[in-house]
């Protein structure tokens, strides 16, 4: 099950959650979305902890949170 | 599983305009969160004067107004004085509220309207390619300062908050900023204290936030918020200004 | 008996009006002081504000909201509402502005002037707008034509402005006020009152697309054409003989009507047409004239109404012009010389045909 | 039939509701009236003065220039107005406090010590009462039963006013009618 | 080449302007952008001002110590400038307000419009006076006009409008720019610059005394009275034997004549008028029209500048109107369909005639 | 036996048009004072907006410009930005300087202009017949407050000295007042001090000068300096907000 | 000799003057001036220690002080 | 003579400066020339585009709606204006990144791998110059040289900038008329 999802198309690529996540587990992604952005992206979802850091700092609204 | 994070309710499924980074987008979910958990949708009317954020009511899902440059607190006043039991708000940033927008935020808190403005300080008139604003900083390059803000000519920029919490009129001035998690929850929590003072019919609330412009600082987003935390934060220090006081 | 300005503010209470925003000026203040007054005592708002900016920026507020809104100045004060008069057009919302002109340009002085036509009907806001203007001139048509602007606002949704100056302002005469307005305020849906129940409502004139921002111009425009068919008002006196017509607006009509009765008196065939709607402007009246061989324009200005007045002729009679300016207001007397002079050039025309 | 009056003085000698009263009994009188101060800064100097028509046909610009009839309460006023009075007009002066030096012989001149019989009613706020009788019998514009009953609508809710008022008015008659009114009154 | 935002303050540091008050609007901030950059280079000084309402102002600060200085702005922002320059007019003091008009009203867009015409020409502000207005075509009429604008305005003691719009500002174009302005500033005696050696100097308005303000304002309408005779500057394109004379004047007239080449080459007979003051407007080439036989007026706007066409033609020809609105910029083809179509009643009109 | 006190040189022996009682005129003697002590007559300019002292150009022998009301600070800028070495003051009062003109101030103060303000807060728009100002006390009645200004729907009066104070750019703020010979003379101390700061070019000086409106008050000129005195002073408090720090 | 001269028709009869004078020897006259006020007077120039207090609060600089 | 041209893509493809080093060489050429950026909000999109006008005759409108030459060097800019090029006109398009899928019949179509060229020479910056390089090859509405010469003027004293723009140019130039000036610039 997926704790974190990321709207990708909606993804502006500008890192800020990648920053703040405690995991370190979002990278950025390699291709573009529609908007023409690398979007961001977490694969190693077992390892989040779903402590909702990134998605409070996303500008864009594109991760929710689920625990 | 279930939800612990998404979007407001109160905010419209749809992509914002606002670039890459910009914490505009982090401040309008935060108001999003704050009407949706204080049940005021309804009830709610948000006013956009001119600046990025003039699209803002294309992202609320609320009664909305987009106001004249600068006269968004007399365009709430107006609204207020009509209509005394809705929650009104604007939607203010630095070029606006602190430059063409000065006597109009001053004397709506001098009135102590009862209403709930949301400045957003991000040094730089953004919508207009990045001149000098008001709260620009010191050396502060910016296309009408090419060589930086120059205290002498330019003077020093212009603390809002401070400014406003030594008026007797406003109830709750407070200085925020969302660069971090933490400091988002501690917006959030400031935010919703603006819009209970206004609920609570004790006067004119204000939160600074203390933001960032990416595109007009030339920085990519993570740059903005380290520029911001070591340059922005000296100058414009985070706080509670001014509290309500209780009411008999 | 009340003074001028103090029964528009009656007659907006009157109207339905409960929301009024202002700032000192003179030659206007008795109606801010009279609405400081009145307006708590039917449950209404007055707010002093910091400034004309402000003050036109609260009606546009509070007009959003759903209100009957009102704002007064006098020419200085309403050079500063400008960007938000065209704004209230942009967004389509009523409102009522009263402008006690004074003699400009600048500071200028404090009595009577009526050199704000222009900024009147054409805009003197940036952008393809119109507002509907009216010029009183006595107590009592202050009074209706108050009502009546709070009506028209709201019918075609757009700021409307009545013009008169400190003479109007400041005297008194004998007025009859009506119990209620003629119509109800109509519903407002459009109003932004918090989305309780219905889909969120917008006030807005941001509109970026070329395309769409046209669309809205041609939308206002027909809007505007409406009232020119619909709204354009004068009154004549004794036109339909008259060789020479003389067209005068507010505080000048009046001072016009009194050296008429004089002129007639001498045998001369004056007659007046008087505006009362500044825009539309009654071109109407100057088009059908039969028998009339010259037109003559008083305005206390250096000539502004005259230009529509020629706009009007189209070049089929002669337009003369009198002016009084800076606060003087032209006497029956000077008037009646003007017209005599003309008569008297008519005259002698008319035997060099013979 | 158009009757202009200007009426002016002090502040404090109430030229103002002087002419107010003046306008509502013409008014009551099914005439056509106006009443119109001087306004503006003019007023911090100390003087002021209201214009009066009243008429049978629609009033054109309630300002009167040409006075047919002017009151002067004070000295300034009379400096400032006298030569403005219409060829055959009526000036009423205060001689309790104007002097009248240069005379005009084409005008009617009525000098009423209108501040001493105020005080000899006991209110020198009444001088312009006294001067609006005498106006009464003077000029016959306005009955003196009018009069009295426009009291009412200017002062409206004060009784004893309006009793000092009447007092005054007939005062005024009196002295230009030639006593016997006044006797009556007294 | 250079942008035509740039090119103006280019010329006006040419013309000697060393006092720049703007604020940012689009779209003209390359103008107070190139003049933050320029002016301390010559030792002048340019000052964000916090709004337009205070750029105005210092304007007319700087114009009273004796300096050349200008403010620029778009549509909205210039609508706060009304009462400011309601006041530089009234004081007699020279200084150049840049229009770049976009469209309105309100918000509106920020693409190019003529939809400021009336606030323009009209004067937005109150009372009596009038600025001359200049409306350019390219870029190297930016630098002319800026120049000369200034020479008009110290010349006259009166503010000047320049007015262009988002493509003339945006836009690169060779222009070329003199060494010098034509002629040196004038001497200010009239400057306040402190009391020293002279009896001291007083910049105002206020004339309370009503007969004093009427001499006042009439002083001013004779200086009026002089530009309209003098100033009035127009270009004429194959006016001679043109039976349909198209007026339009800016970015408007270059689409027109782009149209016009078309429309000559179809044979058929059309001539462009472009004013350059639109302030005074040239009624002089349309009232010696010999072969016109109707008028067509092009311009971006619901129809602003056709009304002093009509008041220049005086009903001698049908003046017909083509606008687009909004910031919609008309195409050559859409004026040339329009000129068609008025040829082709023309011709059936003369047809029906035979 | 010599004059030890008379006329200042630079004003005009004329009659001004102010009201008996009124304290414009003594501040006017005291400008006059100290410009004649200053020796900076002939590079002196004044400017006088809208209000009672819309006329002081006549009072003063120098070289004067008459601005819109509210807009003399931007008027002072654009002024003393042409000519630096000018000395260039603006006579304001409270509805100038703190209602419509509230930006203009603010932002003259923010820039440190080179200007000196003169600030007359008499609680009321005296030239307009006695509206209520920013600066009316909470109960006092006015024209357009004929209950009094109530708190809750006016707010509390704005304390303009205190606002500029809180900003960064001002050099020397104080508030003064006339009201007895001893104040007469302490108030003619600051505002000498305010010109210097502008001669040392030390940045934005403001003189608030407490004063009084016999007329709009409806007091004798007496009655008004005591109910200045015991209503006005308790709310507005004298002495100096900022000083210039020394020039390094 | 006069320590203290009141120029009568500048006078405008606001008493702020008698308030201050130390000597209490300012008093107001009974005519009036040409401006139509009783202006301030002093009779008893003995008595004037030339402290110009008065002169300081005059709003229409009335008073010269002499010593 | 006119031809306009249009040219679009990313914020960082370099089109503004490659339509103004055409401008410019239009002017060196003695023909009436315009630049216009569009400009607002719609920057903050990311695509940019600007229109150059070449003409033997005044130019009216500098916005041009229909090119007779339009250069897309990205997708969004591609699908935007490639139904406006004129009926017989020319597209050059930027085939490392756009993927042409409809074709028009009625217009010519030049792909060029500008982006990978521009790496090839070592800058994917140059991208601009290599297309431009490309459109004097094409269209010949003007000289190479004048094209070299109009460098230093967009670019005044920055010379390795203007070496390494010439080479793109070279490349670009090479590309259209088949390898032989490729050759010699290689
Ligand atoms: C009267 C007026 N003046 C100027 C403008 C142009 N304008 C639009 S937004 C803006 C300032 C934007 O800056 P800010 O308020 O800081 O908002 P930001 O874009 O930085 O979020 C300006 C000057 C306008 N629309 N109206
Ligand atoms: C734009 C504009 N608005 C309003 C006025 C009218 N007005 C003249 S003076 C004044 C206020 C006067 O009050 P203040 O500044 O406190 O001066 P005071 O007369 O009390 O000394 C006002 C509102 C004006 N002249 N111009
Ligand atoms: S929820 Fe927390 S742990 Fe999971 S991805 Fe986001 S920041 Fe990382
Ligand atoms: S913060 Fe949001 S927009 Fe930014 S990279 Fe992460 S998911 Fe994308
Ligand atoms: S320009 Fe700046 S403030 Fe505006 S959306 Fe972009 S980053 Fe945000
Ligand atoms: S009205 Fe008030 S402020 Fe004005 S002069 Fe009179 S007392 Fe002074
Ligand atoms: S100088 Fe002093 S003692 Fe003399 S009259 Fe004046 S206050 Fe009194
Ligand atoms: S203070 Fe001056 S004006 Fe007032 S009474 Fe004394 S002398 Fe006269
Ligand atoms: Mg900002
Ligand atoms: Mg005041």
């Amino acid at each position: 099950m997926q704790k974190v999802v990321f709207r990708e198309d909606r993804c502006k690529g500008c890192e800020l959650c990648t920053a703040v996540c405690p995991q370190k587990i979002i990278h950025m992604g390699e291709g573009l979305n529609r908007q023409g952005y690398h979007p961001a992206k977490v694969d190693d979802q077992e390892k989040c902890t779903s402590c909702t850091l990134c998605a409070r700092v996303c500008p864009d609204m594109v991760i929710e949170v689920y625990r | 599983m279930k939800q612990v994070f998404g979007r407001p309710r109160v905010l419209n499924d749809v992509v914002m305009h606002y670039c890459p980074g910009c914490h505009h987008g982090v401040i309008h979910r935060l108001i999003g969160e704050v009407v949706d958990e204080l049940g005021i949708a309804e009830r709610t009317i948000g006013i956009a004067p001119v600046g990025c954020s003039v699209l803002a009511y294309n992202y609320f899902n609320l009664d909305f107004v987009q106001a004249a440059h600068g006269r968004a607190p007399a365009v709430a006043t107006g609204i207020k004085r009509a209509l005394p039991d809705r929650v009104v708000f604007t939607y203010q940033g630095d070029g606006d509220l602190a430059a063409i927008g000065t006597a109009e935020v001053v004397h709506a808190a001098m009135r102590s309207e009862r209403i709930t403005v949301v400045f957003v300080n991000n040094a730089v008139f953004g919508m207009t390619s990045g001149q000098m604003a008001p709260t620009t900083l010191v050396g502060q390059k910016t296309t009408t300062t090419p060589w930086g803000r120059d205290a002498r000519v330019h003077g020093h920029p212009l603390r809002v908050a401070e400014m406003l919490a030594a008026l007797y009129g406003p109830a709750y001035i407070a200085r925020v900023s969302v660069h971090t998690p933490a400091q988002v929850m501690k917006a959030k929590k400031c935010l919703e204290k603006a819009f209970r003072t206004q609920l609570e019919d004790r006067g004119f609330s204000m939160v600074e936030f203390v933001s960032n412009c990416p595109t007009n600082w030339g920085l990519s987003p993570l740059d903005s918020v380290r520029w911001l935390e070591e340059n922005m934060l000296k100058y414009y220090p985070l706080g509670e200004f001014k509290l309500p006081e209780e009411v008999a | 008996m009340m003074k001028g300005n103090e029964a528009i503010g009656e007659a907006a209470i009157v109207a339905g009006c409960r929301c009024f925003f202002g700032y000192p000026i003179t030659p206007q203040n008795e109606l801010p002081e009279y609405m400081a007054r009145r307006l708590p005592e039917v449950g209404g708002v007055f707010v002093q504000a910091e400034s004309e900016v402000a003050a036109i920026n609260m009606v546009y507020g509070a007009a959003a909201a759903g209100a009957r809104a009102m704002t007064s100045s006098s020419s200085p004060g309403v050079s500063l509402k400008q960007e938000g008069i065209s704004y209230l057009s942009a967004c389509e919302l009523p409102c009522v502005v009263v402008n006690m002109v004074r003699g400009g340009p600048g500071l200028g002085g404090i009595q009577p002037a009526q050199s704000d036509y222009f900024q009147a009907t054409r805009g003197g806001g940036h952008g393809d707008y119109r507002t509907l203007v009216y010029g009183a001139a006595s107590v009592q048509e202050l009074v209706d034509l108050t009502i009546e602007a709070f009506d028209a606002a709201d019918r075609y949704r757009n700021p409307v402005l009545l013009l008169a100056d400190g003479i109007l302002g400041q005297m008194m005469e004998p007025a009859v006020f009506p119990d209620s307005p003629p119509l109800p305020p109509p519903a407002k849906p459009w109003a932004v009152t918090g989305a309780s129940g219905r889909p969120r409502n917008l006030i807005n004139s941001l509109i970026l697309q070329p395309d769409m921002l046209e669309a809205h111009n041609w939308r206002l425009m027909e809007k505007f054409r409406q009232i020119e068919e619909r709204e354009v008002r004068w009154e004549e006196d004794q036109l339909d003989d008259a060789e020479l017509v003389v067209v005068a607006y507010g505080t000048t009509a009046r001072v016009v009507r009194a050296a008429l009765g004089a002129a007639r008196r001498e045998g001369l065939k004056v007659g007046l047409l008087r505006p009362i709607t500044l825009w539309p402007f009654p071109a109407q009246p100057l088009r059908r004239l039969k028998r009339a061989r010259a037109v003559l324009t008083v305005e206390m200005s250096t000539g502004q109404m005259v230009e529509d007045v020629r706009l009007a002729v189209e070049g089929r009679l002669p337009v003369q012009f009198y002016g009084r300016t800076g606060g003087v207001v032209p006497t029956p007397r000077e008037v009646l010389a003007r017209i005599k002079e003309i008569a008297g050039e008519l005259a002698q025309e008319a035997g060099g045909r013979k | 039939m158009t009757r202009e009056f200007l009426l002016a003085g002090f502040g404090g000698q109430g030229v103002m509701s002087l002419g107010m009263v003046l306008t509502y009994a013409g008014m009551l009188e099914g005439r056509q009236v106006s009443w119109m101060p001087s306004y503006g800064p003019e007023q911090r100097g100390g003087t002021a003065n209201c214009s009066v028509i009243i008429s049978t046909e629609p009033i054109g610009c309630p300002v009167v220039t040409e006075p047919d009839v002017l009151v002067a309460m004070n000295p300034p006023s009379w400096e400032r107005f006298c030569g403005a009075v219409r060829p055959g007009g009526l000036a009423v002066v205060n001689s309790s406090m104007v002097k009248v030096s240069r005379a005009r012989e084409d005008i009617r001149l009525t000098q009423i010590p209108a501040t001493s019989l105020a005080e000899g009613l006991g209110n020198l706020r009444m001088a312009n009462m006294v001067v609006l009788g005498a106006l009464v019998g003077l000029t016959g514009v306005v009955g003196m039963d009018s009069v009295k009953k426009a009291l009412d609508k200017v002062f409206p809710g004060r009784e004893h006013l309006v009793a000092a008022n009447r007092a005054a008015l007939d005062k005024g008659l009196a002295w230009v009618t030639g006593g016997a009114a006044a006797g009556a009154a007294g």
